[in-house]
């Protein structure tokens, strides 16, 4: 008996507040409606609605702090979803801030490839959707991104200077191989590497995705080539961790990473990273919040565009003065400031 | 036979090894280089040195999934601490606190009675976030460069230091298991609660001593790690969990509860590090590396199976085993 | 030592459990370096007993003196304070530590502080073993020794701690006569020491050897307790078995012995227990098993429903032969099988009192080709036999522990007879159960032999098979003892019968 | 002498009515507090819509994993199982039809089933150490056959189960209802319910009432694998794509904590697939409700722990009040 009238007990919750929604739904829905007919709107109306990968690592935290900045100069509402890295959560954030009916959404996408149907609703719903980094799938309207292939051949053309001897070999730590977008550094670097007439001899994936993961990856591509004088890889997290095991090893190899995380700048003071491709995930941010601005509020088309981001190579030699660019940008410090001080987000 | 299949349950994973080092030193001849075997016993140090930790825990009948999450836990504390109290001081502290995680879920576990499943992996998550709060997300670096030598130095120039450690530890986690009362009546818990309860012994007090261990061992790992990175990683070691669970049970312990094998634990270290390692040596990719993985998790298993059956028959038909 | 000094005593002990008064009103002493026998049927208390004296039980009144002292035994470590150790039925060792550290587990001798003092421990527990005259490795997994050496390891337990009083529940079930002697010497020099022995067995025999005085347990009450050498076994025999109510086996329909034969067993012979049985088995037939604990008799119709197996044997089922390798194949060919586990393998404590009544038969009771369940058929099905049974539950969505042991007891038997069975194998089938419902049951079988249902019962309570069976066959060791059926059947004879004591008979 | 317990102690009625309700007060609590907290994004019916819709995807293929952990066994496999039905069914998907895809990852998460069940049964490998050897050897299967390229899902009849709506209600809302009522047509209605039951409650006890136990088990294991194909054509559609590397990472742990928060015993034989239900449910209304209240996501993680600590602790005090040991 209990459980039928648990059943029912739920079943008639479920079923008022289908019905309470079914009438506050028809009015909302007219509304909505109206709004997406306008072809421009006030930057006061605007809510931008951020998806980002994961808080967890520090290039996404830069990132998000680049849409939020924007939004705030721009005046624009702001909400921000964790996709947690997670492809199902990602769609679902996406719906989420459909349902919130924000103005746009920029999105990082964990797995580019299954956004496609997420997206198309988003459209449907007259949301413009712009991707920041990573990739796109279906009709989104713009993607902001670096250009990944071009940092891989810079990191190839770092290293061939610092060693002019063809014989030179190196190694590669490249990335997990579900993340397809960024695989695209080691694919830079091997083609670079190929034209400059040099060796990549021996690439292996990053088990662990994880500055302790980078510092494995070295010590396994110093055992299959331990005549390798240089090594790239493609997250810099990775490379910290990989430059550390040298380090230990008291070796001579150049190690390059691929972000420009803060740990990165920190051990290229220390002499203990060589150099890394530098991403401007900051820059990513706000330029993608840029376009939504020029689609909601300027009334610009855009439909499938890629807006490239410009990838510097940061060496010893320019280390204090791309950080003094970054601090004058951005207003925050390349090194990262102490964990304590940092405000929340 | 019936003697050889008793050194089975002890060496098993032993043959598997020696198997696979043949095998590998024919094909590749990074592997007939002292330091290639150096790398891999050092790389398979830290899922071994956690898997001790697991190990007590299965053996007292439980499991534990937040050693990962302690990991980074125990990397933040480190990085946070460290200029303020030094390194002796905040690898003190960081392990304590480690304990003291480990010690919140022995209670949850015997006092509230929530299984170790839900217990473990509820704490995975929030010592995951607790972590990342911390830190606020941060990758902590850190700059006393002398605390790398605990994790990234030489022993005589050769031997790396985790795998020291994972001797000592192992040496001090088999004493622990097999020679002293507590060990044994770790075992006695998980082997028949009932009758261990039956014998005056504290089971309580017991499990949550042993997840204390497990906490201690994954902190360990974490220390190393961190001092060979110099960096506090909230995140540190996604998905460890597993392979450590892996480790444990392709050595030999069984999930039943009551049978530790330390020492199939540390050579099942080994070998897992052995197949990641080596298969990548070889370029083999990732995807046949986790085949490997598995097909030997179910193979080692299998011919268990046949082992235990053949001795029930043997027991059976009255031949004393 | 004073042997009239009395060690522990026990006063208007009572143990209610849901439904049954286990133990009412019970005095109980043991003096110092007394051999103490306790005998009674089963359910008459003497495992109720011994478990407050070891500390699993609390009792419901009463008081426990030590040493004239009162006191509490709160929980199974104060009764290893005070010394007293128990022998269960089922072992209380673990499985995966070895001979010694079972025996000195919680007290094992150290070097310093936390480390086991290996050659201490096996030593100590070779001289343990050595003085018990046991060859055991101390070193061996208790997983791999056989029952009998289990046994002796407990016994060696408990004497090494030291202890003043012993308690021994039916140790001489599992053993081989060279043990049973070993162990009576050993019994007989604790009892030099001073050490208190109460002494539980079926085998009368051994308890007038042994014992010092008798104390005679009857349906939760102590009869009697008298003096080993003033008494006799027929005394004690007729003490146990007190008065029985005949009205309970009222009803009994006269068996005249031509029905024809449903079931035969030939030559049956099982691994390690049960040495070439035969015997038929007739329609409308209530057959009896009686044997002690090593008889076999379990192993025998376990296998018989397909839940253990043969090693060799015929079984011929309505004149054809059969092969029953797994219970669903007994079930088809409609044999019925009543477990005397009925916590172990009989209940399924989850699940209603309906779920638990319809389980064998609820594929039959479906509609759409077994998809679903005939709900309204099921509660036909489940009332008729209710009612049959006259089974007493609140609700039949009622979980099936909420039961007292009587009405559980019936929805078991129940659940093998909604699916037609023509033999009906019982096993022990009113242990556990209050007097009320045995009689019950005893009833309802009566009724099912009446409709021509064949029952094999065995039961190591004497009266009912002495009133319900037809025929009865004593089993000792794996082997036919005796035969006897309702002319010359007595349970004197039975009794003797079943401790080997076969002279007797004669 | 016979004593029915027919009068419960106020004790015994609350930890009845704990049982019963607890669950679902912990979901209005959690949708009426974060309906009062943010009404305008949580307080709506395309939220409330979507919520359910993406509960389906831990939903569904909770069921079969409710059948598993009533039996008294586990199943790790099932996020690496997902993956690989998925990426079977969306290449075939390409070639000849999203119907044919559809069908493909169903009856090969469904082999993939019997496929443990067998392992588990067969070769006496406990099944917490079987499907951990799968939970391997199926991701590596799906890396290898796609060669690690994500397999794109552009039918438009596969995308239109996962993203289409029938009078409003989405149609995973749709089939995870069917799903469940099926489920529990053959849970409460049909012998195999009974059987499952019996086997996790006294397994000894149901082999000898005739039930064949392996054939159950290799069923109950099936039975997760054809949930996991509905999940995984429904997961399938509403991501357009099949990640050999992404799709059902993580996937075992949330299907398993969701129906050990429904209530359902680790131990077997009792449990509820009306909790699963909820259960999933609860874990997507939390995450939405914190994120749309912008609930900083490490205090997520946080939050997300405890809330599971506090359900399972909520059951413990219901067997308290109860009176029962287990």
């Amino acid at each position: 008996m209990k459980r039928y009238l648990r059943i029912s007990v739920f079943a008639i919750l479920i079923l008022a507040l289908v019905v309470t929604f079914a009438i506050a739904g028809c009015k909302t829905g007219t509304a909505t409606a109206k709004g997406t007919t306008a072809k421009t709107m006030k930057a006061a109306d605007v809510t931008i609605g951020y998806s980002v990968w994961t808080m967890e690592f520090t290039f996404f935290q830069n990132l998000e702090k680049g849409v939020k900045d924007a939004c705030k100069a721009f005046g624009f509402k702001y909400s921000m979803l964790d996709q947690k890295s997670d492809a199902t959560q990602m769609v679902q954030d996406m719906n989420t801030l459909v349902n919130q009916k924000v103005s746009g959404i920029v999105s990082t996408p964990v797995d580019p490839g299954a956004m496609a149907p997420a997206v198309q609703k988003a459209r449907d719903a007259g949301i413009p959707v712009v991707c920041a980094d990573i990739g796109k799938s279906g009709p989104v309207n713009a993607l902001i991104i670096s250009n990944n292939f071009n940092g891989g051949q810079l990191a190839a053309e770092f290293l061939a200077k610092l060693y002019p001897d063809k014989s030179t070999t190196f190694g590669l730590g490249n990335l997990k191989p579900q993340w397809t977008y960024a695989r695209q550094r080691g694919e830079g670097f091997k083609a670079k590497c190929d034209e400059l007439g040099y060796t990549v001899k021996s690439e292996i994936i990053v088990q662990n995705p994880s500055a302790e993961g980078g510092y494995d990856t070295m010590q396994q591509i110093m055992s299959a080539a331990s005549d390798i004088k240089g090594a790239f890889f493609t997250s810099g997290r990775e490379a910290v961790g990989a430059a550390n095991y040298i380090k230990s090893q008291n070796g001579e190899q150049k190690v390059v990473g691929y972000n420009g995380d803060p740990e990165e700048f920190n051990a290229i003071k220390d002499g203990i990273l060589a150099a890394t491709v530098l991403q401007q995930p900051y820059v990513i941010g706000y330029k993608a919040v840029e376009t939504l601005k020029e689609i909601l509020v300027d009334g610009k088309s855009y439909e499938n565009v890629e807006i490239p981001a410009e990838v510097k190579l940061v060496t010893p030699e320019n280390l204090e003065q791309v950080a003094k660019e970054i601090m004058d940008s951005t207003g925050n410090s390349a090194y990262g400031a102490p964990a304590t001080t940092t405000t929340t987000k | 036979m019936i003697k050889f299949l008793k050194l089975y349950e002890k060496i098993g994973i032993f043959i598997l090894i020696v198997a696979a080092s043949v095998f590998l030193a024919i094909v590749s001849p990074n592997f007939r280089n002292l330091n290639t075997i150096l790398s891999i016993i050092m790389q398979g140090s830290y899922g071994a040195i956690i898997a001790f930790g697991m190990t007590f825990a299965i053996t007292s009948g439980g499991f534990d999934l937040s050693v990962e999450a302690i990991m980074g836990f125990t990397s933040v504390i480190i990085a946070m601490l460290i200029p303020s109290l030094g390194f002796a001081g905040s690898i003190i502290i960081a392990i304590l606190a480690s304990c003291f995680v480990g010690f919140l879920n022995g209670v949850l576990i015997t006092k509230v009675g929530i299984s170790p499943l839900i217990t473990t992996l509820s704490m995975q998550v929030i010592l995951r976030g607790a972590s990342l709060i911390i830190t606020n997300g941060r990758q902590v670096v850190i700059s006393q460069k002398s605390f790398m030598s605990i994790g990234a130095s030489k022993v005589f120039n050769l031997i790396p230091t985790p795998i020291i450690y994972m001797v000592v530890l192992f040496a001090i986690f088999y004493l622990i298991l097999n020679q002293t009362s507590f060990g044994r009546h770790v075992a006695a818990s998980g082997s028949n609660e009932q009758a261990a309860k039956m014998s005056g012994l504290n089971v309580n007090l017991i499990k949550t001593v042993v997840y204390i261990l497990v906490a201690f061992s994954a902190s360990i790992v974490g220390v190393i790690r961190t001092s060979q990175t110099l960096i506090g990683i909230p995140t540190m070691a996604p998905g460890f969990t597993l392979n450590v669970l892996t480790i444990a049970i392709l050595g030999g312990t069984s999930l039943a509860g009551g049978k530790g094998n330390l020492t199939g634990t540390l050579f099942a270290g080994i070998f897992i590090s052995m197949i990641y390692y080596g298969l990548n040596l070889l370029n083999v990719q990732i995807f046949y590396q986790m085949l490997a993985v598995g097909i030997t998790l179910l193979f080692a298993l299998f011919i268990d199976g046949l082992r235990m059956k053949y001795l029930e028959t043997a027991k059976v038909k009255g031949i004393r085993v | 030592m004073n042997e009239n000094n009395v060690f522990i005593e026990l006063r208007n002990i009572r143990k209610i459990f849901p439904g049954v008064v286990a133990l009412e009103d019970v005095d109980f002493d043991v003096r110092y370096g007394e051999v103490h026998a306790l005998v009674g049927e089963n359910g008459a208390g003497k495992s109720t007993l011994i478990k407050i004296l070891g500390g699993a039980y609390q009792p419901d009144g009463g008081e426990i003196l030590i040493e004239g002292k009162p006191v509490t035994i709160a929980a199974t470590s104060m009764a290893q304070h005070f010394k007293i150790a128990v022998i269960y039925q089922e072992f209380n060792l673990v499985p995966d530590l070895s001979v010694a550290e079972n025996i000195f587990i919680g007290r094992e001798p150290k070097i310093g502080k936390s480390f086991i003092n290996w050659k201490k421990i096996n030593t100590d527990a070779a001289q343990i073993l050595k003085k018990l005259d046991i060859d055991i490795n101390p070193r061996k997994f208790i997983s791999d020794l056989s029952v009998a050496e289990k046994q002796m390891v407990e016994i060696a337990k408990s004497l090494s701690m030291d202890a003043r009083m012993m308690i021994m529940d039916e140790p001489t079930a599992t053993l081989t006569e060279k043990e049973v002697v070993k162990l009576f010497a050993i019994i007989e020099e604790l009892r030099k020491k001073g050490v208190s022995i109460i002494y539980i067995s079926h085998r009368l025999d051994e308890a007038f050897k042994l014992s010092d005085r008798i104390t005679v347990l009857r349906d939760g009450k102590k009869i009697e307790t008298k003096k080993t050498n003033q008494t006799s076994q027929d005394e004690i025999v007729s003490l146990m078995v007190g008065k029985v109510v005949k009205d309970y086996f009222a009803g009994k329909k006269e068996w005249t012995g031509k029905e024809e034969v449903i079931m035969e067993v030939k030559n049956y012979n099982i691994a390690d227990s049960i040495y070439d049985i035969s015997f038929k088995l007739h329609k409308g037939e209530i057959l009896g098993f009686a044997g002690v604990l090593g008889s076999g008799i379990h192993h025998l119709l376990r296998s018989l429903y397909g839940a253990a197996q043969k090693t060799s044997g015929e079984v011929y089922f309505e004149g054809r032969k059969v092969e029953i390798r797994k219970p669903s194949e007994a079930i088809n060919m409609g044999i019925g099988y009543v477990t005397e586990d009925r916590k172990g393998e009989g209940l399924l404590y989850d699940m209603s009192v309906l779920q638990n009544l319809s389980i064998i038969i609820i594929k039959t009771l479906t509609f759409f080709k077994g998809l679903f369940i005939k709900q309204k058929k099921e509660l036909t099905v489940f009332n008729s036999m209710a009612k049959e049974l006259d089974i007493k539950y609140a609700n039949i969505n009622q979980r099936i522990i909420y039961l007292s042991g009587g009405n559980q007891q019936k929805v078991v038997m129940g659940r093998t007879l909604v699916s037609d069975c023509k033999v009906l194998i019982l096993l022990e089938p009113t242990r556990g159960i209050d007097v009320g419902a045995k009689a019950e049951i005893h009833k309802i079988m009566i009724g099912l032999a009446s409709k021509g249902i064949s029952i094999i019962m065995a039961s190591s309570e004497l009266p009912e098979l002495v009133n319900l069976t037809d025929r009865c066959f004593v089993l000792y060791k794996g082997r036919m003892a005796a035969e006897f059926n309702r002319e010359n059947m007595d349970e004197e004879k039975l009794v003797a019968a079943e401790i080997g004591k076969l002279s007797y008979l004669k | 002498m016979d004593d029915i317990k027919v009068g419960l102690t106020p004790k015994q009625r609350a930890g009845n009515l704990l049982g019963s309700f607890g669950l679902i007060a912990i979901l209005l609590i959690i949708f009426g507090f974060f309906s009062l907290l943010i009404p305008k994004l949580y307080f709506t019916w395309p939220n409330l819509r979507d919520m359910i819709r993406f509960s389906s995807y831990v939903g569904i293929g909770a069921i079969g994993m409710t059948f598993c952990i009533m039996t008294g066994n586990f199943d790790i496999s099932v996020g690496s199982m997902l993956a690989l039905a998925g990426v079977l069914g969306a290449s075939v998907a390409l070639k000849a039809g999203g119907i044919f895809g559809v069908i493909i990852t169903m009856a090969a998460a469904t082999l993939l089933g019997v496929i443990n069940g067998l392992f588990v049964t067969k070769l006496k490998i406990p099944a917490f150490i079987t499907t951990l050897g799968m939970y391997f050897i199926f991701r590596a299967l799906a890396y290898i056959y796609t060669n690690n390229n994500p397999q794109y899902i552009q039918d438009r009849f596969w995308i239109f189960l996962g993203n289409g709506s029938f009078l409003g209600i989405p149609l995973p809302i749709y089939i995870m209802a069917l799903c469940y009522v099926i489920a529990y047509l053959m849970l409460r209605k049909a012998p195999f319910g009974r059987y499952i039951l019996a086997i996790g409650t006294n397994s000894r006890a149901a082999a000898l009432s005739g039930i064949n136990v392996d054939n159950i088990k290799i069923l109950v294991f099936t039975l997760i694998g054809v949930f996991v194909g509905v999940s995984a054509v429904l997961n399938g559609s509403m991501l357009g794509a099949a990640n050999p590397g992404m799709m059902g990472d993580g996937y075992e742990f949330q299907v398993i904590t969701a129906v050990v928060l429904g209530g359902t015993a680790l131990t077997g034989g009792s449990g509820s697939l009306g909790g699963t239900l909820i259960a999933a449910m609860v874990i997507v209304f939390l995450k939405t409700g914190m994120s749309n209240a912008q609930v900083n996501s490490y205090w997520q993680q946080v939050a997300t722990g405890l809330v599971l600590i506090v359900a399972v602790s909520l059951n413990k005090l219901k067997f308290w009040l109860i009176g029962q040991t287990q």
